[in-house]
């Protein structure tokens, strides 16, 4: 009976991942013959026209901040709320750190290096329309800071230069910016978080001042991925 | 001040490579930024130039940073030759050591400084540095007789007059 | 006469890159052959600068000046920085640690 | 221009035996941060290859990050609780 019972889990099991992949099968082929209308789909639309609506090189960055705009603030509430979670849940706040401690000349250098960052991750942020990057990146770049002062030098040193009070401040400001951003577009009578439609004046694409309102949510992205990932290595480092 | 100033001055250069075109937004907007940065990391974090130093003396010091990154990138080039015959042999026939070497640099960015250069010259590594006695542990790969000893520790401290007249 | 220009240009650049490639492959020869910790450290610091700056080298004849090679002037610069940093940063970890029996006898410790 | 990125790849493959076999945990860190500098040429010739030279700037990018990178491990190399390394 049980050489029976397991033969039919065995049997069972197969007969789930044929059924997916013939569904999958179907699904696939179904998406590929969608229409022989080359006109239905969006992302024509998207090449054709970007750079016209919204005054952006980047593509890229005209999709996010412009066409799915509301997309790009449900993921930016993420970094919120995993950062606010976070401090939460590790309540130490005087705590050592393992690992070997390095040497003398590491901290020089680090010296060296860290105006270039911080160029670096500015240029990333306000030329985010046209050029490759944006404010995702650009906050990544900017946290590097922080979290290249706690691995050479320690914790409290970190959190001297950068007081989390001011983290927290600064990440606040980024959450509540963007969302005023946002509503700038009811006032002129057009959607929420519309960019292009609302005539903020796109511009010549290819300048800095270009594109409307999208080096502003940049600048309030950067800002708020930055403090926000700070903060999450910050407090996740300490361990006792 | 003098700090603050000098800092403004390259990161707005950099500023200027990045963005790639020379514009008055371009100017207004890299001001603003650099000012930030020179005024929140001057104090702190960056702690380059020393306040004893004249503003007359750095444009001679040029002169010897030029002259100190084409020793470099030749040094970097002779010893990747050296390093890659040993890697073609049908043998490789390595002599391996470690030594001790005293430095007479009192300044910690000429200490950074010359582990670069020892580790991109001739069949060199700095392995470790003792603060209290100015040790470098160094590992030299192909060393076969007293003699290369010599002109080796020469080698380094040929370099090492050279930093001293930039930092020090 | 721009034709010919640009065809002198274009054959020291492949110089350059055949030379960063020749640098590359004894890198890697010589992170598998070589039979210590420290002599591999030594071909993955010098063999691998070497082999990235000729590669720099042949960008930058390619485009002439403009930003770009100035921009690869800024990375060329940052490796250089950093490189023997990472290199130094393993050597010291592994000397304080003694996770390989060290080589020297005390005849070397004293000069 | 291809051939010179494919030649680039094969000594990163080639590099690549000694982050498997290594007998220690610093000879794997070696091969591996040689592995990165090398596809941060790729990065660099890729935008030649395309003509495209703004994609310079990734290659910026990860420079950066990858140094980062490189230092955290060898901060962790070192286990806690025991004296030794752990392989």
């Amino acid at each position: 009976m049980s050489r029976l019972n397991e033969r039919f889990t065995k049997l069972y099991k197969i007969g789930l991942v044929i059924t997916f992949a013939y569904f999958l099968l179907v699904l696939f082929y179904d998406i590929h013959n969608l229409g022989t209308d080359r006109k239905r789909y969006l992302s024509e639309h998207y090449i054709s026209q970007g750079v016209q609506e919204t005054g952006a090189t980047n593509l890229v960055a005209s999709v996010l901040y412009d066409y799915r705009a509301f997309d790009t603030l449900g993921e930016a509430t993420m970094i919120l709320t995993a950062a606010t979670v976070l401090a939460f849940l590790v309540p130490i706040t005087k705590a050592t750190m393992f690992g070997t401690p390095f040497k003398s000349i590491v901290n020089q250098t680090v010296k060296l290096i860290i105006p270039y960052i911080a160029v670096l991750g500015a240029y990333l942020i306000l030329f985010g329309h046209i050029s490759p990057g944006g404010g995702f990146v650009g906050g990544v770049v900017l946290s590097i800071i922080a979290i290249l002062l706690t691995l050479t030098y320690s914790v409290e040193f970190s959190e001297y230069i950068f007081k989390p009070d001011q983290k927290k401040f600064i990440e606040d400001i980024g959450a509540i910016g963007f969302v005023l951003l946002g509503l700038l577009g009811i006032f002129t009578g057009s959607n929420f978080l519309s960019n292009g439609q609302a005539n903020f004046g796109t511009g010549n694409a290819g300048e800095v001042f270009s594109a409307g309102l999208m080096p502003f949510i940049n600048l309030m992205i950067g800002l708020k991925v930055s403090a926000g990932l700070a903060i999450i290595f910050n407090s996740l480092i300490k361990e006792k | 001040m003098k700090k603050k100033l000098l800092i403004f001055i390259l990161t707005l250069a950099l500023w200027f490579v990045l963005a790639g075109k020379v514009n008055i937004h371009v100017f207004l907007l890299g001001a603003i930024i650099c000012s930030i940065i020179s005024l929140m990391l001057a104090d702190n974090v960056f702690s380059f130039v020393q306040k004893k130093h004249e503003l007359k003396g750095f444009f001679k010091k040029i002169y010897y940073i030029f002259l100190l990154i084409s020793s470099f990138i030749y040094d970097v080039f002779i010893s990747a030759i050296r390093v890659s015959r040993h890697a073609f042999e049908m043998k490789p026939s390595l002599s391996s050591r470690t030594v001790r070497i005293k430095t007479s640099l009192e300044n910690l960015n000429s200490n950074a400084a010359l582990v670069n250069f020892i580790t991109f010259t001739q069949g060199s590594i700095a392995m470790d540095f003792d603060h209290l006695n100015r040790y470098y542990f160094i590992h030299w790969i192909d060393v076969h007789g007293e003699d290369e000893v010599e002109v080796k520790k020469a080698l380094i401290s040929k370099h090492e007059h050279l930093i001293a007249k930039i930092f020090d | 006469m721009i034709d010919f220009n640009l065809s002198v240009r274009q054959l020291f650049a492949f110089v350059f890159f055949i030379a960063g490639i020749y640098f590359l492959l004894s890198t890697a020869v010589g992170l598998i052959r070589f039979p210590n910790l420290y002599t591999r450290l030594h071909a993955g610091s010098k063999c691998l600068m070497a082999g990235g700056i000729s590669v720099f080298m042949g960008c930058i004849l390619l485009e002439g000046i403009s930003f770009v090679s100035l921009k690869l002037i800024v990375i060329m610069v940052f490796l250089f920085i950093t490189n023997p940093i990472a290199i130094h940063v393993i050597a010291s970890f592994d000397n304080n640690y003694n996770l390989i029996p060290k080589t020297y006898t005390k005849e070397d410790l004293d000069k | 221009m291809l051939y010179f990125i494919l030649a680039i790849v094969l000594c990163a493959i080639l590099t690549f035996y000694r982050v498997i076999k290594g007998p220690s945990l610093p000879d794997r860190l070696v091969a591996m941060n040689s592995i990165g500098v090398m596809f941060l040429l790729v990065l660099v010739l890729l935008s030649y290859y395309f003509e495209r030279k703004i994609f310079v700037d990734v290659a910026l990018v990860y420079g950066v990050s990858f140094f980062i990178n490189v230092l955290i491990m060898a901060k962790y190399l070192k286990k806690p609780g025991k004296g030794g390394v752990g392989d």
